[in-house]
């Protein structure tokens, strides 16, 4: 299976009716398309939006309701609008159930590292570290390493997004779970062996009592 | 979401929880929810809202029936019997300024620890508060209020819990919707889904946890 | 005439077409009867209306459209309602170009105090100290004397209601303004001498340069 | 109010000024008044927003122009030619994040001094910001912004000022009206006084100091 397949579905699993969840860019926005069809979620566009719903039918588009990335999308039944303090207000206030957000790096407290890399890309931090604040749950979803190097890492070496560590990360190799400081490796995906995820990853993991291989 | 029945709403709430509640000298309040909260002979409750109404409407009838211990509010100037219970010492009653007030319980739903306000600087409202000077100007640091229940009363509200408040009965509500721990809504009339417009939604439907059914 | 008329009616000279008034309790009310058939104001209640009209005919009163007090009132065209955080942000922001209030002392430098009187009246702030610290312009509307004492002072012996000075205040007797910590006295009420406002003014007062006649 | 020409509201901007703008991704910019800035070549202004869109839409068209001295945006991301210049030093830019700007703005528009945010903390955009603790968790003290200029969208006006906004075209709109000594709006449709019902009102007549009219 398509590596950002496994990781998105992996994290659609953790949808729940009533959730509200916020997608970011890249893979998470992927998560959406896997949610089972009986889960109803309410999804938050940090522009202004809850109940955003699936990009518009050809010619039913409208330039005033939008996603976050500025694309047209439809408003569910029930969908509400507000303004950017509000918006910001939900999810730094707690009222974001839960994030999905990319990441360059996470280290092994779970510190994420997902918006700057010094001297090549300053693209600002846009949302992401309100999201990685104040969001009730922070699940990070991206590939195990990039150009061979493990994203997964003892300790970020580029600029943090928040202080508050994520909750767990969700790789094509595994699910990995952050509590007390350390990087407990909960689920491995299928045909994957613990040694692999180890070798793999820069941290140091500690392994679960309930770990098992992930269901997608 | 399903709407539950009053009682069960109320029941909800523990002696000694603090609340919060909507409605400007009773205009916007929950009736039935403080109807219900006497009748459930709650105790101890720590109020969080605007004023005290007056004897017999709004959170009045959570002060004549001797179900709060403390009060946070910008005045009790239209109830002697707060004026009263304060005096005998039943109850206390902390004085905030309206605009901080209403800030410090947004700054509560909105994650932020406080607010610097010019509001109070100079007064007795400075006390044991910490001062800070921005531009040459002086502030007060202002902290954030939250609330175990947050109690509002809408115009309409739809199924999903998605609340629109009419004229002037809106004023608390959509702020103090957004900082409650657990939030219970009544409304006037509870609609389909769909039936609000996007734009016309004040308080999105995630933040509500209860609707309580009508009559 | 009647002392509040003259006060009422003196004020509400100063008012100008597109101004945001914001009126408060008492004699400051009675502010909105005076206004010049040719000057449409806005009047701002604390409790979230723009726009504020006058007492409905009977029978056409609803029970959420009202005044900060709590009465019936209309809406005029282009009226708007909004939140308390929304309507102190008007206040506290400078958007409220002009506030009358009450008194119950008044000092030479120009602090008000209208909230309380320790030991005896403790009835809370409300949003006055807000208007006062947050308004454009503040104009107090009150009797000069209280039980034959002045309540323009030396100095406040009730607390404050804010640091910032008032801009000026109006009583029955004369409109005194507020600079760089004098009391000038600008303007004195028909069949009033100087001496007469001197002799009922604890503050010592600076006679302005321009002192005249108060037209009402 | 009467609407004014889009020349002469535009013509009141002096080069060097601050101007705030509502928009996100361009989505809720006032198009009209970004093509007349250019028209005008203003410079050295300085751009409150939240992003500087992309080469030829929103403000991203003052970026074309060299409109702009300095931006403080929550990211530049979409926008290569403000990178560009970034790195040329030609503009400078202040990254904030977005929930904490839109709170600057709005600080700035209520006459708040600033807020405490959790968000940065131990982050990079901690530097040079005073730390606060409030029950054992810190906050950074980040300060209110202001304009002297608010340029905002909205899909109606009235002809006294009120404005509604369109689904996401709202955004920041109702906050940079707020917060500009002078605001200057465009809308889709200017209506007569009274057609906006008053609690869908989104930003109240009085805040508003120029409608310019519409072609």
């Amino acid at each position: 299976m398509d590596p950002q397949a496994v990781i998105a579905k992996r994290i659609a699993r953790e949808l729940r009716s009533g959730m509200l969840v916020n997608l970011g860019i890249g893979i998470p926005t992927l998560v959406a398309g896997y949610a089972p069809p009986d889960v109803q979620v309410y999804f938050h566009s940090e522009n202004g939006l809850i109940g955003t719903g699936a990009i518009p039918a050809e010619g039913m588009a409208h330039p005033t309701l939008t996603d976050a990335g500025g694309r047209p999308v439809t408003a569910l039944p029930g969908a509400s609008t507000f303004d950017s303090a509000i918006s910001f207000g939900f999810m730094r206030g707690g009222h974001v159930d839960l994030t999905v957000l990319g990441g360059l790096q996470v280290d092994q407290s779970g510190h994420l590292a997902n918006w700057m890399i010094p001297g090549k890309m300053v693209p600002g931090m846009g949302g992401a570290m309100d999201l990685a604040t104040g969001a009730k749950r922070v699940i990070v979803a991206m590939q195990h390493t990039a150009k061979g190097q493990s994203k997964i890492v003892k300790s970020c070496t580029l600029p943090i997004t928040s202080a508050r560590p994520i909750d767990c990360v969700v790789t094509e190799l595994a699910m990995i779970a952050f509590s007390n400081g350390q990087a407990v490796l909960t689920e491995i995906a299928p045909d994957v062996s613990v040694d692999d995820v180890i070798a793999a990853t820069e941290a140091d993991l500690v392994l679960s009592h309930d770990l098992h291989e992930m269901m997608i | 979401m399903k709407t539950v029945p009053l009682a069960d709403a109320v029941a909800m709430i523990p002696d000694g929880a603090r609340i919060v509640v909507g409605g400007f000298l009773s205009v916007g309040t929950p009736e039935r929810l403080m109807d219900e909260i006497v009748r459930q002979e709650k105790r101890d409750l720590t109020l969080i809202a605007n004023d005290t109404a007056r004897p017999g409407v709004g959170v009045g009838k959570l002060v004549d029936a001797r179900c709060l211990r403390h009060v946070i509010v910008s005045h009790i100037g239209t109830n002697p019997e707060t004026q009263r219970q304060m005096l005998a010492d039943e109850i206390t009653v902390e004085l905030v300024p309206q605009g901080t007030l209403i800030e410090r319980i947004r700054a509560g739903g909105y994650g932020l620890g406080g607010v610097l306000t010019p509001t109070g600087v100079g007064t007795l409202v400075e006390e044991g508060k910490q001062k800070i000077e921005i531009d040459g100007r002086p502030y007060l640091l202002e902290t954030a209020l939250k609330a175990d229940f947050a109690l509002v009363h809408a115009f309409l509200a739809d199924y999903l819990g998605n609340l629109a408040y009419a004229l002037t009965a809106r004023n608390y509500n959509p702020i103090v919707a957004m900082s409650g721990e657990t939030v219970i809504a009544t409304a006037e009339h509870i609609v389909p889904v769909g039936v609000i417009a996007p734009d016309h939604v004040v308080t999105p439907a995630p933040l509500v946890d209860y609707i309580v059914a009508n009559g």
